[in-house]
């Protein structure tokens, strides 16, 4: 059972490094923070995993902690676009 | 025994549903249908996945524990979605930092 | 045990690449983060060594220390991209170049 | 199956790095830098040190990727140059660097005995149970202490850079959609509860002072995004208190084992001591990490309307 934990984990992370071809690659910024938020959904998924494949509980809460975090990045990548208005001119 | 094969296929069912998200990532053709693999696909798996290792798991707590981070995970990435769309729509031509 | 050595030389090559960032970027931002991937690395190394410990266990006085590090990293990170905003609002510019840098402590 | 585990996470580590520092755009790195945070919690709960990858999931997901993006839109708004890697010849000697590290490596004696043994000699002195927050709070209070004294001198630093006198920062306005106000009363009272959790945690199992103090920092940061107007109205005196209380503590506890005549930091047996300087190591971490990522923000906001003063 824990060695089908693993693979499943060796899977999951094999789908994040697939999709750092899509953060290099992706045209718009939109698109690369789409791929960060996926990785976050992920990285969560592997967390869980692994707290049952090293029967180590607390690493739950460490994906608990992402589960709960990884909204900050995006809610500051929208702010993003509001006082872009006034800023555009002053760039070097 | 049984609930290892129960958990083993519904993780191989999350499994898939991952696989499905990260190609739909690498191969929609614009942002807004590449949304779909960051809300729907990831999240389904997700979801197969704890209730895979809920089957395995011992503990009530934890049981309950998984559960709510799977829920945290949808409202997060629901609402991420929604942030991102609503960005794009109003920025829709922009091409680099 | 080859856990160790994996993230051991991953640590180095860590270090080593943030240190490569560190002084081939111009702009402040990325030295910034080049610095944090170097801390990384350091705390990778930290916590490889830690599992070494011939009990079994994990040495618990170096995770107590990268658990400090990691707080005083990001405390630093943050002050120091206060300092690169200041720098980009008296100058206008990311970088530190030596012209410029005069001008900006003359007012 | 682990062998295969560790390798991918350490390509993907290593990937992930060099990305960072050969990607052109900034946003890029930015964002890779978010992900390098994930792989790093990843490595961490691989080498038996939940206590870390809990700190660096707060820190990682809520404060870095915030810091970041907040001081990218404000230096370098879209469509500016991009600067590419400068002496991109010195990445041979690192390589060589990284190489002659690596061969030192396979020097280090397998069966060093670490001071594990010592902390488990002194778990009985000790009136908390988990070693990492007795070695944390306990055996070397100096560094909690003088990493306390980290956090302040930080904010200060900030504030004499912004030449502010206060910390609050003014609120951003707060978001239209109803959607952010639906997510901030969802997470917020969960953020709250999962920080006090650990806080609580850290007596007996992984969790502790730091974990707490970074998430109720990311709680805090997350009130200011949604530009909710409590944070803008405690009063400034508390704030203040609040985030010298931790180091104060500490400076006391000092003070008064030096008065008895014992070793500095040396305090009485009893469990009510510590829990109390752990608290206010977590509140005090969390008031200062809250002041570092919403102070660097105030005169690029106010910089809007009246102008740098």
């Amino acid at each position: 059972m824990q060695i089908f934990y693993l693979a499943l984990a060796c899977f999951l992370l094999l789908n994040i490094l697939a999709g750092l071809w899509r953060v290099m690659q992706g045209p718009t910024p939109a698109d690369r923070m789409v791929s960060a938020q996926l990785f976050g959904t992920t990285g969560v998924a592997i967390l869980l995993v692994l707290a049952q494949a090293l029967e180590a509980p607390y690493i739950r809460n460490a994906a608990l902690l992402f589960a709960l975090l990884m909204i900050m990045a995006v809610l500051s990548f929208v702010r993003k676009s509001t006082p872009k208005q006034g800023q555009t001119g002053d760039g070097p | 025994m049984i609930f290892d094969i129960i958990s083993i296929i519904l993780c191989l069912a999350g499994a898939f549903f991952f696989l499905g998200g990260t190609v739909g990532l690498l191969r929609f053709p614009d942002n807004y249908s590449r949304l779909h693999a960051l809300t729907k696909a990831d999240n389904l798996g997700l979801g197969f996945i704890v209730l895979g290792l809920m089957f395995t798991s011992s503990a009530l707590p934890e049981i309950i524990k998984m559960g709510l981070i799977w829920l945290l995970a949808l409202v997060g990435s629901s609402s991420a979605c929604y942030f991102i769309g609503h960005y794009i729509y109003r920025l829709p031509s922009q091409e680099e930092e | 045990m080859h856990g160790f050595y994996i993230y051991a030389v991953t640590a180095m090559l860590l270090f080593c690449l943030g240190l490569f960032g560190l002084v081939s970027h111009k702009n402040l931002l990325r030295k910034i983060v080049a610095l944090n991937v170097m801390a990384g690395g350091v705390f990778l190394f930290f916590i490889s060594i830690a599992n070494l410990d011939p009990s079994g266990g994990v040495d618990p006085v170096p995770q107590a220390m990268v658990l400090t590090g990691i707080v005083v990293a990001i405390s630093l990170t943050a002050f120091a991209l206060c300092l690169a905003r200041r720098i980009h609002e008296k100058t206008g510019q990311n970088e530190l170049d030596t012209s410029c840098s005069i001008e900006g402590e003359d007012r | 199956m682990a062998l295969l585990l560790d390798m991918l996470v350490a390509f993907a580590l290593v990937a992930t790095a060099w990305r960072i520092m050969r990607s052109p755009g900034h946003f890029q790195a930015v964002v890779l830098f978010i992900t390098f945070g994930l792989l790093l919690s990843l490595a961490w709960a691989r080498l038996h040190s939940p206590d870390i990858a809990l700190a660096e999931a707060a820190v990682g997901a809520g404060l870095a990727g915030v810091l970041l993006l907040d001081t990218l839109r404000a230096v370098a708004p879209p469509g500016t140059v991009k600067a590419g890697a400068h002496f991109s010849w010195l990445l041979f000697p690192c390589l060589l660097l990284a190489g002659l590290l690596s061969l030192s490596i396979m020097h280090i004696q397998p069966d060093i005995h670490g001071l594990s043994r010592a902390v488990a000699a002194g778990m009985q002195a000790t009136s908390l149970e988990y070693p990492v927050t007795a070695v944390l709070l306990d055996f070397r209070g100096y560094d909690t202490w003088l990493e306390l004294g980290v956090l302040l001198a930080a904010v200060l630093g900030l504030l004499c850079v912004r030449r502010k006198n206060s910390i609050r920062a003014p609120l951003l306005p707060a978001p239209a959609e109803p959607v952010g106000r639906w997510l901030i009363s969802i997470l917020l009272p969960i953020i709250i509860l999962v920080g006090g959790f650990l806080l609580w945690l850290g007596a007996f199992a992984p969790g502790g002072a730091f974990q707490a103090g970074v998430v109720w920092a990311a709680g805090g940061v997350l009130l200011w995004q949604a530009g909710h107007p409590s944070l803008g109205a405690l009063p400034g005196s508390l704030w203040r208190v609040s985030a010298v209380l931790g180091f104060a503590l500490f400076w006391v506890l000092a003070a008064a084992a030096l008065i008895r005549n014992e070793p500095m930091l040396t305090h009485p047996q009893a469990k009510g001591w510590i829990l109390a300087v752990e608290y206010a190591a977590a509140l005090s971490i969390a008031v200062c990490l809250t002041s570092l990522a919403i102070g660097g923000q105030k005169s690029e906001v106010r910089g809007q309307g009246s102008g740098d003063r």
